[in-house]
């Protein structure tokens, strides 16, 4: 009872926290100057079409290695927890429909993700979305065939590659003295080309990579092996 | 006005998703409440980029390079929502593999059953 | 037109919260949960986050909720208990 | 000069590649591992070194090729390194300690612990704010895959509590640092500033705050965290606790400046509210790695309250205080937390089997000294500084939380460093070998403790090296204490006699030589009593000699700090030798406790001061000092605790019976002194500046109490040991109110008694360890007829209870003359009234001294008993001579005692060749002398003439009128000697005040007990917590 008292507290507490949020809330109609200077520079600087990108890949590159790497902790830390119970596994009896066209669907999916991560600088989407859209092609994969066995060296392999590699063309900016994550160390390129915008469509290829094989792994070791 | 409906909505669905936090019992319910506030978290952050009457930071058909500025959204409060929400998902992970070990260890899904610890 | 297309997503995502928290059937509140993530990747398309709403349809309401439900396999126990 | 950005590359790239690196076996792995960890290490001292002494600008990392704001930027300037220096180097060392861990376990751990201290080193650095949310995040969540290293149903619940927790308060981060974008346009802390906040704006500011400070686990949102302490493996707990508790406190440290100042006040108050409560919770605690969460959520809600409450404190005070005490929180809690590890009992009580291992209780030692904020560590320095500045502030509420809580956290700490030393009744089992890997880290960080108090004390103190002297003498004697200990009594002696040759020079003035000869003579005699110690004494002589030069310190002392330095150099090493005793844990942690009390009110005295003027001896210099009052109230009362002054004597009588039976006397004779000491050096300043209100009419009344009550309650002991306690209290507020007096004769009177009482207490309670040794026991009526075996030893006992008596010729007498002369010219007859009952009732406790243990027949036990060693008889006849001498030449103390107390006062007194003359009267103590010789002499002569006639008595030649009583000493006329007294007068000697004690100690455990109970252990309401304690400090905060 007093608990409940207290919930309901809690709750109008922080509903009258977020009020004047609300009511002091105006829809802005211009672009702060930050703003205004990403756009500016995402077309003019990295000749990147698709100014959310420039922001994650380039100007904000270090909060996506950031993030690449919480990711990767997550898939770590799910298997340190996790590894090692095959008893619980989950096994779904897949339609037999379903397991033949799965192959066939599998292929397709991965080309959409990868299609996804390398147009990232044009398109919405990029590596993340790329790299859910390939995971969950193996998900389909571990549903529709039961005993599918998913390396789990090949998914290593790719992360920590794609992850090295990641971090390489971050040194090789600081060793081109243009700073780390630079994506100036290839050529800007055609606007709107798919090999445009410097090393861009590149870092983003590799965080599709690295996202792709971490959630893979998560959903591998959430499944059970 | 319809950030302002977003930004609300994204308000009520964080406190919903806090309610649910402090009164269900079961272990994956929080879980659920708390993904809720998550996206309602993320909602809130991209109402607050929102400008009126523009459309998407992306130089296509749509929008003209030269005077792009004028006609775009905020690309920031996306870039960071899109953080936000691959993190989330990483959090989301690792909570749920804490209640998978959790009740293999007590069986039990309430989360009244683990307070063996205290004072 | 588009506030009222908010409107109406907003209020179905809140039933969707409310019933996901009271839902006796984990199996629903996770589904429920996800669609709420579905209909928020709508709503940043509307908030031009192109971006932003594919990574929710993918993340937020996909693979969170494969990882709830394999989750929900794994403590093998479909009911909630309250 | 590598750039600290390679930090978060190299450890990045190993991190992703260790997976596949350990396929080439786990060596591979570990040294990439440990390489990476070693490497952070260096970069970060290399730049701390630049920066410091090449003096290199704050080092800004731009990253994309862009200027901040567009891109985000690190910066790492001296704060930083100093902060990445101490967390790397504790990751570093954490790993050391986990090195089996990591040996046998998954390589996932070695990645997550690598990754993690990453985010720690980002997040110290970075300067953006949603950066920081994801350097946040990584920091989070590989801490809570680690807290699973050791997988138990505990652990998994604990971490899963921290999710919940932290994933509410990363809600609230986000959130508002989302807002800061919205109101400012900007993310980058070199770009925003505290006035871009305004109405609602300052929502923004709230959320981003209140979630960091919630990450910081103030009281009572922090259950989840207490949980982890308890139950995640030491290694990694000594990381969550110190690593990610300093980036995160450092978080807050870089948006403080963003902050209004009704925030920060809110913050600090918070902080304040959780270091006390924390402690007063810590109370209870029976589990040892809790109580060490207690202590450390404690100490980040001080540092917290630090930060707030130092902002306009000149930097290099502020850096002293803030440096000093995370320094000192970091190198002790990671020392307690790994020595948790190796201990492995969950309950302090079973703590015990550390003893079999002697370097890691030194160690744990160190750590618990430097933890409770005791010289020379770190932390000491810091509390002085802080109350300083808070004093300086007048922020009375907060000093006085700290100071309560910092008292409580002193008790819990000493009271497992005593039941470790001490307790009996602790478990059996062997301490397990802790091996290399798990005990490295511990040494390393004590030697570590040790280094930075020396560093602290060369870089902000220019102290001459003789006020490190105590510290010095400890460790120079435990390189030698393989030595037998008669050579290091010896050695000893001679050291304190080079110390005095030293010292003397030194010595401005007489009332400092006077003192001198208290302290440092009386010392040296004393110590030949020491001689007669068999086997090693191990440790023994290290801290007396600290005491030692400790008291000599006091004389010289120029400022308040190096007084109080030497003030607890004292009280550590007295308090150090006192657990020596058998059964001294419980009389040794009550002296601890009452000697901090009285400490930090010293302090807090001080910190009231006013500026020294000249650069002499305190005790010179504090005459031209005007005290204010509070700050003579403040300073007398903790001057009298440690003279034992009524009220606050309770730990005397036990800490004197309980010690070992030589240090009993250093004790009595010299430490009570000290507390004289200092009571003076406040009449001192009193006499030349007197406030308006006469403090020390009522701590003349005190004094004249405390020597009522003494004696009393030294009538009604049975212990021989506990008797003299008691009259040592007794004869201190003697000296008390002899001092409260404020006038010539009252000084002179006090000197006097304090010297006479030096004298014949040291030579009885040495008399009394003579007939302990031989006996082995201290209760009276045990005893009996003595006199046959032990005459050297009776003459001693004798001799000295005349003199404390007051009976003519010995020189109690003249001090009873002095004392009544001094009441009565100041008028204050009562009081004279009160003092020469008291004087009557000490005559029952010093005739039971004679009478049951020499007198009445000898014991069949002690048959063969011979007179004592003669290491305790030499320092009994010095003593005694000491005694006769200034009986027969008054003169020879009287004098110099004038010519003292004329510099205050005019002098009361002429001294006509032998003869002192007051206004009331005259005293010869020569003419006394043969007067009493001679009354003496002719019942002696008479009493020889008769001798033929007399008859001896055997011992059992007693008829019984009945049977024979069940228990014999019942009958024996000692035992209870004074029943009927005790009916008529026992009333007063009830023991009120020990009531008085045990009821505060009671209050503070039950409310400790009852605060703790907020955490009930549910999750759930953990997080109700959090969100309360956010939705209070908002209301508080008055955000809109």
């Amino acid at each position: 009872m007093i608990k409940n008292i207290a919930v309901l507290l809690a709750v109008a507490g922080l509903l009258m926290i977020f009020l004047p949020v609300i009511s002091g809330f105006q829809e802005r109609d211009n672009l702060n100057e930050l703003a205004a200077d990403y756009v500016d520079g995402s077309i003019n600087d990295l000749g990147t079409p698709n100014v959310v990108t420039s922001v994650i890949v380039t100007y904000r590159g270090l909060d996506t290695l950031g993030e690449v790497t919480v990711l990767f902790l997550a898939t770590v830390g799910v298997g340190l927890l996790l590894k090692g119970n095959r008893e619980d596994m989950i096994k779904i009896s897949p339609l037999e429909l379903l397991e033949t066209t799965s192959s066939v669907l599998v292929a397709l999916i991965m080309v959409l993700g990868i299609y996804i991560f390398t147009h990232g600088h044009l398109t919405p989407g990029g590596g993340f979305q790329g790299g859910v859209v390939i995971a969950s092609g193996f998900l389909l994969l571990m549903l529709s065939k039961v005993n599918a066995k998913i390396s789990h060296s090949i998914m290593n392999f790719v992360e920590s590659f794609s992850g090295v590699a990641y971090v390489g063309i971050g040194i090789a900016g600081i060793v081109l003295t243009i700073g780390f994550l630079n994506p100036g160390i290839l050529p800007l390129g055609q606007f709107g080309d798919l090999f445009s915008a410097g090393a861009i469509p590149v870092i983003y290829s590799l965080i599709g990579l690295k996202v792709g094989s971490e959630l893979t792994s998560i959903l591998v070791t959430m499944r059970g092996e | 006005m319809i950030s302002m409906y977003t930004l609300i909505l994204g308000i009520a669905l964080l406190v919903i998703g806090f309610y649910a936090m402090l009164t269900r019992k079961n272990l994956i319910k929080i879980v659920i409440g708390f993904s809720i506030a998550d996206t309602g978290t993320h909602i809130i952050i991209v109402s607050l980029g929102y400008l009126r009457g523009k459309t998407a930071p992306i130089i296509d058909g749509a929008v003209n390079a030269v005077n792009a500025v004028q006609e775009v959204v905020d690309p920031i409060p996306s870039a960071l929502v899109l953080t936000a929400i691959v993190i989330g998902l990483a959090v989301t992970a690792v909570m749920l593999s804490f209640i998978v070990e959790m009740y293999k260890k007590n069986k039990s899904l309430s989360i009244d059953d683990y307070q063996e610890l205290k004072w | 037109m588009i506030p009222v297309i908010i409107i109406g997503l907003g209020v179905i995502m809140l039933a969707a919260a409310v019933a996901a928290i009271y839902f006796k059937s984990l199996l629903a509140s996770i589904i429920s949960a996800g669609v709420i993530s579905l209909l928020a990747s709508v709503i940043y398309l509307i908030l031009g986050s192109p971006d932003v709403a594919m990574t929710e349809a993918s993340i937020g309401s996909g693979l969170t909720t494969v990882i709830f439900l394999f989750a929900l396999h794994r403590v093998r126990k479909g009911k909630s208990d309250d | 000069m590598v750039s600290p950005i390679y930090i978060l590359i190299l450890s990045l790239a190993v991190g992703f590649l260790l997976s596949i690196l350990d396929k080439g076996g786990r060596k591979l792995s570990l040294t990439a591992f440990y390489g990476v960890l070693t490497f952070n290490v260096a970069v970060i001292a290399d730049w701390l070194y630049r920066l410091v002494f090449l003096h290199v600008p704050a080092l800004v990392i731009n990253t994309a090729g862009f200027n901040a704001p567009i891109s985000i930027n690190l910066e790492l300037g001296i704060t930083e390194a100093f902060v990445l220096l101490l967390a790397n180097l504790t990751a570093l060392l954490a790993a050391v300690y986990l090195l089996k861990k990591f040996k046998e376990g998954r390589v996932s751990s070695l990645i997550l612990y690598l990754v993690l201290i990453m985010g720690v080193n980002g997040l110290v650095m970075t300067q953006d704010l949603f950066n920081m949310f994801v350097f946040l995040e990584i920091l989070s969540i590989s801490t809570f895959a680690l807290t699973t290293i050791t997988k138990t149903s505990k652990t998994l619940s604990a971490g899963f509590k921290y999710m919940i927790a932290g994933g509410v308060a990363s809600t609230f981060f986000l959130l508002g640092v989302v807002f800061v974008y919205y109101f400012t346009g900007s993310l980058n802390l070199g770009f925003l500033q505290a006035g871009q906040f305004t109405n609602t704006g300052l929502i923004a500011l709230f959320m981003l705050s209140v979630a960091v400070f919630i990450e910081l686990k103030p009281f009572p949102a922090n259950g989840w965290a207490l949980d982890v302490y308890q139950s995640v493996d030491s290694g990694i707990v000594s990381v969550i606790a110190v690593v990610n508790s300093a980036a995160i406190g450092f978080v807050f440290y870089k948006i403080m400046p963003l902050l209004p100042q009704n925030f920060l006040t809110v913050f600090g108050i918070a902080g304040v509210v959780t270091f006390f409560f924390s402690n007063m919770m810590g109370l209870k605690q029976e589990n040892a790695k809790r109580l060490l969460g207690y202590s450390s959520i404690g100490q980040m809600g001080l540092l917290l309250a630090i930060l707030v409450f130092t902002a306009n404190v000149p930097a290099n005070i502020r850096y002293l205080i803030i440096g000093g005490l995370f320094l000192n929180h970091l190198i002790s809690k990671a020392g307690l937390f790994w020595l948790a590890g190796i201990v492995k009992q969950d309950k302090i009580k079973n703590w015990g089997v550390l003893r079999n291992n002697k370097p890691l209780l030194v160690l744990f030692g160190l750590f618990i000294f430097a933890l409770s904020g005791l010289p020379p560590f770190a932390g000491f320095w810091a509390k002085w500084e802080f109350v300083k500045v808070l004093v300086d502030a007048k922020m009375f509420f907060v000093l006085t939380s700290v100071l309560v809580g910092s008292l409580f956290e002193l008790i819990f700490l000493f009271r497992w460093f005593t039941s470790v030393v001490k307790d009996t009744d602790t478990a059996s089992e062997p301490l397990v070998s802790p091996g290399k890997s798990k005990a490295a880290p511990v040494i390393v960080f004590g030697l570590l403790a040790v280094i930075t108090s020396f560093g602290i004390i060369r870089f902000f103190y220019q102290f001459h090296w003789i006020q490190v002297l105590p510290v010095l003498a400890v460790l120079v004697i435990t390189l030698i204490d393989f030595l037998p200990s008669k050579l290091k009594g010896f050695l000893s002696l001679a050291t304190v006699a080079g110390y005095a040759s030293y010292l003397y020079p030194l010595l401005e003035s007489n009332i400092q030589l006077f003192f001198g000869v208290i302290f440092i003579i009386g010392s040296a005699v004393n110590l030949i009593s020491t001689l007669n110690r068999k086997n090693q004494s191990k440790g023994f002589y290290g801290f007396l000699l600290m005491m030692i030069f400790s008291f000599g310190n006091l004389l010289i002392a120029s400022t308040y700090l190096e007084f109080f330095l030497s003030w607890e150099f004292m009280t550590i090493s007295s308090f150090l030798l006192i657990l020596r005793g058998q059964k001294a844990q419980r009389a040794s942690l009550m002296y601890m406790i009452f000697s901090t009390a009285g400490a930090y009110l010293i302090m807090v005295g001080f910190s009231f001061a006013p500026a020294l003027t000249s650069a002499s001896a305190l005790i010179q210099s504090i005459a031209e000092v005007n005290l204010p009052l509070i700050s003579i109230i403040v300073l007398a009362i903790g001057f009298m605790i440690k003279s034992g002054s009524l009220g606050v004597h309770i730990w005397l009588p036990e800490a004197h019976a309980e010690a070992e039976s030589d240090v009993s006397s250093f004790i009595s004779a010299i430490l009570l002194k000290a507390g004289v000491f200092g009571l003076l050096m406040v009449a001192i300043s009193y006499v030349s500046h007197a406030p308006s209100f006469d403090v020390f009419y009522w701590i003349g009344w005190i004094g004249v109490l405390t020597a009522l009550v003494g004696a009393f309650m030294a009538s009604f002991q049975e212990d021989a040991k506990r008797l003299l306690a008691y009259s040592s209290m007794s004869q201190v507020g003697y000296v008390v109110a002899a001092l409260a007096l404020i006038t010539h004769l009252g000084w002179v009177t006090a000197m006097y008694l304090a010297f006479n009482h030096m004298m014949f207490k040291s030579a009885l309670f040495i008399a009394i360890a003579g007939i302990y040794y031989r006996t082995h026991t201290r209760t009276m009526y045990k005893m009996g007829g003595l006199i046959s075996k032990m005459p050297w030893t009776y003459m001693t006992v004798l001799m000295a209870i005349i003199a404390v008596s007051g009976v003519p010729p010995l020189s109690g007498f003249g001090g009873k003359w002095l004392t009544y002369t001094a009441f009565i010219t100041k008028g204050w007859y009562l009081q004279a009234g009160v003092l020469f009952f008291a004087s009557g009732v000490s005559f029952l406790y010093l005739y039971r001294l004679i009478h049951t243990i020499f007198l009445g027949q000898l014991k069949y036990e002690h048959q063969n008993i011979k007179e004592a060693p003669v290491w305790f008889i030499i320092p009994q006849y010095i003593f005694l001579g000491g005694i006769m001498a200034i009986s027969m030449f008054p003169n020879l103390i009287i004098k110099p005692l004038n010519s003292i107390a004329m510099r205050y006062f005019d002098s009361s007194i002429q001294i006509d060749g032998l003869t002192i003359i007051s206004d009331l009267g005259y005293w010869n103590g020569n003419m006394v002398m043969y007067v009493t010789m001679g009354l003496f002499a002719v019942p002696f002569i008479l009493l020889m003439l008769v001798k033929g006639k007399t008859q001896k008595v055997k011992q059992f030649n007693i008829v019984y009128a009945a049977e024979r009583p069940e228990s014999p000493q019942t009958t024996h006329i000692a035992h209870n000697m004074y029943a009927h007294y005790r009916k008529a007068l026992g009333r007063l000697t009830l023991p009120r005040i020990q009531n008085f004690w045990n009821g505060v100690a009671e209050w503070a455990h039950t409310s400790g007990g009852f605060f703790r109970r907020v955490y009930t252990g549910n999750g759930q309401t953990y997080v109700l917590h959090i969100i309360m304690y956010i939705v209070v400090i908002y209301v508080v905060m008055g955000v809109q």
